[in-house]
């Protein structure tokens, strides 16, 4: 084919179209529902695997170590709540510069496996405590 | 155990909507350039094999049998035969439609009845409900029904639909 | 297992934009130019299986492998798709050799990233839909949370990502396929406004337009296609746990275990000694480092970065060529880039190089392939 | 078959031991990374093995705009198995269920993984206005899609000209959906087990003629699983391993419009190389028992055609004489098929290979077809009326 090539301005055709759907409507299972409702409750619950205790948030239905369900009532997460990594966001994915720099951190739970997405209040640092004042997907959290 | 759930149950229980933003602009690149631009013309461009003699339509630069680059631009009549035809009463977001759509495939001239590859174009034709079920409308020869010239933008659509002729 | 070949490399693009083809005619060019490049071998009679690797939502199709057979000479033909890395597409080829079901196989994969308008929502769109994908307005955020906690464990500097940066875009001006090679300075790339923090622009490696295509033979028939075949010596691929909150951040594990598994095949125990050139993916400047530790070609590439060891001259050049930093990021062909920068560096005459691959964000999923002369 | 190896050699033989399957749906609440979780769970259980067994993953998927989740393999890999693993998706567009297997097959065959896990998952449900709405996107961008087509007209086009071609009536083609809604009675996994009869078929709805309502499979969600091991490790597993010996698949060009579609000529390519591969001549004296693909009834008989167990044409014949009933010459679907059980896509194909490992352990349960079973075949088909997957396996 490289003979045969045309490059000349207006010979080639761009072709707009898009694949989207109206939505998506995603569920979250019953051990989702139950930890958002935890959520909506102010609590952070956790699923635990019945054979090597870990506890995961969020909550799934199965334990990624041993592969078994982990039981049906979940625990409440007490541990102290802190910032595992952050980073802050200064533009948005298109290039345009935000109002606020955003500041984003994973927060982790001690005695925990996984964490929380969060909007961190005040300045970030790895290992800092921090206090959860909105229990919403992210939580909105503030150094402590 | 997977809990299945009926259509109103989803309304109880907690969900997530999210409309794709996932938007293209496909490059139609040398073959269907020239191919859209035919349509515009109101001619049917088809690109040839030299080595094996198939004329790919819609076109494409290589000729994927032989791979190797097809030779030429070749113009293929807006004329051929119906290879199968079917008959939609139901759109692409499957809503009924009270007129049913037909479309089919046309097997388009230069062929031969007994060629299993030939130039084909998957497109509309314009017959009515009960040749579809019957199957008279399969065999019979169309030809292409353009638009007017200056409502063509150079798209497949540029073309109304294959209506029987005698 | 037998050691497999690759006995032909072919490439079309590299541009930020490549209008004058359509994704298919540009798998054709790179195509045509590999088969070539394999002592001109008939794909249509000599090939037994071709493997794609793609993505449904790079491609704006649905079931997109449907378009796969044609331009490489794969109709009617055993063809797959893969949706992974070029490089997961190689191991494929190497287990398709190996279970006895093809002599020769073909690897492709191409990225149209210009083709996409909305590319960053793509991205977005692989997210978990549930806990991650509306939290950030950048997807970029999950590699700044991963470089802060790198940097954080390894004692790096925004210097040393500036550093990584001149680099690797310095050594794509001798490279064909580096539309973004360049000649900067590290106060150049400090200079610039953060995306997200700790990465500027230039710490973001760009997208860009390119096909690739790569024939592979087994030991016994490789020799009838090229008298300088490179051989495959150790290769696999790995996922991590691909949920963010239980993914392993500041390292990268999934490429450790995928790198153990193919020293193993390779039988290095060693890296650092055996391997002499590492082509791995740095499409953000901390992740040349983080994947040098996965690697186990240093523990500590910090200190290896400034001690002046990943340059073209040093103990472990890294990206000689320009890496994606210096070339782009052509999508599911990146594995295949880095791959085809080191069998022309090993063409040149060096001995051994690896070949490290990751799938970007938000995934947690690399591969490795480890060559030899 | 031009440039297949000649003399192919097995590097290892592969055995399945152990299937699991989730319930098949119109809509499941679980994610689908649950879903994968219980379909993968149930193979390990029948395997007797733990996830840490496990060295490599296969997860098998259909377009990503159905679950909605770009890279989906790569999200599904947390439910299959596939944490700090090999672990890679596979995707032939409908055909995906059958090659997810063949894959799985070659990662053991090369020696590269001793122990794989196979993993299938489809949710059609989260898409809207209709899942029916995301098979817009599976057409030619340029030339297909601006005449806004839908899923059901791709096969109502090649039902009719098969139809046109073989002289084959509609009410011999409905003959399928009533065997087969009526075999799915007996699978505890089904969604529209029915007793029906060819008048209800002919009575159904008319989506796009000639198919009907009750020509059609539903939409579903679902998930599928096995695990695959070398020859060596089977021994140690189970007295009763069944081996995958015959692979095969073939893709023919994305031209559709430019081919007759009376026979699917691609999907006697990928049966010659499996048959080839498992040294079967005789495809329908030596096939005891078989799964085609039957998204839509005409589907299996066009299926069976290709598959050469039925000369082209005749499918429909054979059918009305009780050859492919549960109980008959050459059981066809006996698990209910697509039509009967659900098509969740990718674990649909994963779900009729199932079937036939089950029929050839003996452990189909009511599904248990009644003549004796050694060589058994599942089959899948997809892309623009393009690609086919075939496997074959034996006790």
């Amino acid at each position: 084919m490289a003979w045969e090539k045309r490059g000349t301005e207006g010979s080639l055709v761009t072709w707009y179209d898009n694949m989207e759907v109206e939505a998506y409507v995603y569920t979250a299972g019953p051990v989702g529902e139950a930890f958002i409702k935890g959520l909506n409750d102010k609590k952070i619950l956790g699923s635990r695997c019945p054979k090597c205790g870990r506890v995961y948030v969020p909550a799934r239905m199965y334990c990624e170590y041993c592969f078994i369900k982990t039981e049906d009532t979940l625990v409440e997460v007490k541990g102290r709540a802190y910032i595992y990594t952050y980073t802050t966001v200064y533009k948005d994915h298109y290039g345009n510069t935000l109002q606020t720099p955003l500041h984003i951190g994973l927060i982790k739970f001690e005695g925990v496996t996984g964490g929380l997405l969060a909007y961190i209040d005040g300045k970030p640092e790895i290992g800092k405590e921090v206090e959860i004042v909105s229990y919403g997907i992210p939580l909105k959290v503030k150094v402590k | 155990m997977v809990t299945g759930l009926k259509d109103e149950d989803l309304k109880k229980v907690y969900t997530v909507t999210y409309k794709p933003n996932a938007k293209y602009g496909y490059s139609a690149g040398q073959a269907y350039s020239v191919f859209l631009q035919g349509l515009k013309d109101g001619k049917i461009l088809g690109r040839r094999c030299n080595k094996c003699g198939r004329v790919y339509v819609p076109p494409r630069m290589y000729c994927e049998y032989c791979f190797r680059p097809t030779d030429e631009w070749i113009e293929v009549k807006d004329e051929g035969i119906v290879m199968t035809a079917v008959a939609s009463f139901i759109s692409w977001t499957r809503e009924r439609l009270e007129t049913p759509e037909i479309v089919g495939v046309i097997r388009l001239y230069p062929s031969r009845d007994n060629d299993f590859v030939y130039p084909g174009l998957f497109h509309r034709i314009c017959t009515t409900y009960e040749k579809v079920k019957d199957m008279s409308i399969i065999g019979k020869k169309v030809k292409a029904v353009w638009k007017p010239k200056e409502q063509r933008v150079g798209s497949i659509n540029d073309i109304e639909c294959f209506k029987e002729v005698e | 297992m037998q050691r497999v070949a690759i006995v032909g490399i072919g490439w079309y693009g590299f541009r930020p934009q490549t209008k004058e083809v359509s994704f298919r005619e540009m798998m054709f060019e790179a195509a045509v130019r590999a088969y070539q490049d394999a002592g001109g071998i008939n794909p249509r009679e000599e090939v037994d299986t071709f493997i794609s690797c793609q993505e449904d939502f790079w491609e704006g199709i649905s079931i997109a492998d449907e378009f796969a057979p044609d331009p490489i000479g794969g109709a009617m033909r055993p063809t797959m798709t893969v949706d992974g890395d070029g490089l997961q597409c190689l191991t494929h080829a190497i287990m398709h050799i190996n279970s006895g079901l093809s002599d020769v196989t073909v690897v492709e994969a191409h990225g149209k990233p210009s083709d996409i308008l909305t590319l960053p929502d793509i991205v977005d769109f692989a997210m978990d839909p549930l806990y991650v994908r509306k939290v950030s307005p950048n997807y970029h955020f999950i590699a700044g949370l991963d470089a802060t906690l790198f940097m954080k464990e390894f004692s790096a500097t925004q210097e040393d990502l500036a550093t990584v940066v001149v680099k690797n875009k310095e050594n794509g001006l001798k490279n064909p396929r580096a539309s973004y090679a360049s000649k900067l300075s590290v106060s150049d790339v400090l200079e610039k406004p953060y995306v997200v923090y700790p990465l500027t622009e230039l710490d973001i490696a760009p997208y860009v337009d390119g096909a690739i295509n790569i024939v592979l033979a087994s030991e016994e028939v490789a020799r009838r296609y090229t008298d300088t075949p490179i051989w495959i010596e150790g290769a696999s691929f790995a996922t991590d746990s691909a949920n963010l909150e239980t993914a392993t951040l500041g390292k990268a594990l999934y490429l450790k275990i995928a790198a153990d598994n193919a020293y193993k095949m390779a039988k290095i125990e060693s890296p650092s000694k055996e391997i002499k050139g590492a082509f791995i993916d740095d499409r953000y400047s901390y992740k040349e480092l983080q994947h040098l530790e996965a690697l186990s070609l240093t523990k500590d590439p910090v200190k290896a970065l400034r001690e002046g060891q990943l340059y073209p001259d040093g103990d472990i050049p890294t990206n000689p060529l320009g890496g994606h930093l210096a070339e782009g990021v052509p999508l599911e062909a990146s594995g295949l880039a880095l791959l085809i920068d080191a069998i022309e560096y090993l063409r040149q005459g060096k001995e051994s190089a690896i070949v490290a691959s990751w799938r970007g964000v938000p995934t947690f999923t690399g591969a490795v392939t480890v060559l030899k002369r | 078959m031009s440039g297949m190896k000649p003399n192919i050699y097995f590097n290892k033989r592969v055995a399945v031991v152990g299937a699991g399957l989730t319930l098949f749906r119109r809509r499941i609440w679980e994610t689908p990374q649950e879903m994968s979780w219980e379909a993968a769970r149930k193979a390990l259980d029948e395997a007797g093995l733990e996830l840490k067994d496990i060295d490599c993953v296969v997860i098998g998927s259909a377009p990503d705009a159905f679950d909605g989740i770009h890279m989906k393999g790569e999200y599904l890999s947390h439910g299959a198995g596939g944490i700090r693993k090999m672990v890679s998706r596979v995707f032939v567009g409908g055909a995906t269920g059958v090659m997810t297997p063949i894959a799985g097959w070659y990662h053991v065959a090369s020696g590269l993984c001793s122990k794989v896990l196979v993993v299938a998952e489809e949710k059609m449900s989260p898409g809207r206005p209709h899942p029916q709405a995301v098979f817009k996107y599976i057409w030619d961008p340029i030339t297909e899609k601006p005449l806004n087509p839908n899923l059901i007209w791709i096969f109502a086009m090649e039902m009719h000209r098969y139809m046109k071609a073989y002289n084959i009536k509609k009410e011999d083609i409905a003959l399928v959906s009533v065997k087969n809604k009526n075999n799915a009675i007996d699978n505890p996994y089904a969604q529209i087990p029915a007793k029906i009869t060819v008048e209800d078929v002919l009575k159904s709805e008319v989506l796009v003629w000639p198919v009907q309502l009750l020509d059609i499979s539903p939409v579903s969600d679902g998930a599928a699983a096995m695990v695959l091991v070398g020859e060596d490790q089977a021994r140690q597993l189970t007295d009763t391993p069944v081996w995958i010996e015959g692979v095969g698949w073939t893709l023919d060009s994305t031209g559709w419009p430019g081919r007759d579609l009376a026979y699917p000529r691609y999907l006697e390519h990928a049966a010659r190389m499996a048959y080839k591969m498992a040294g079967i001549e005789r495809p329908y004296k030596e096939i005891d028992v078989v799964e085609p693909y039957d998204p839509f009834d005409y589907k299996e008989l066009h299926h069976l055609e290709g598959l050469m167990i039925a000369k082209r044409g005749e499918a429909p014949k054979l059918l009305k004489e009780g050859v492919f009933d549960r109980n008959g010459d050459i059981p066809s679907s006996p698990s209910g098929g697509l039509l009967g059980v659900g098509n969740p896509i990718a674990a649909a194909g994963l779900m009729k290979t199932i079937s036939i490992y089950w029929q050839l352990k003996g452990t189909a349960g009511k599904m248990q077809v009644k003549k004796p079973v050694h060589t058994g075949v599942a089959q899948a088909w997809g892309d623009l009326m393009q690609a086919s997957t075939v496997i074959v396996m034996r006790n």
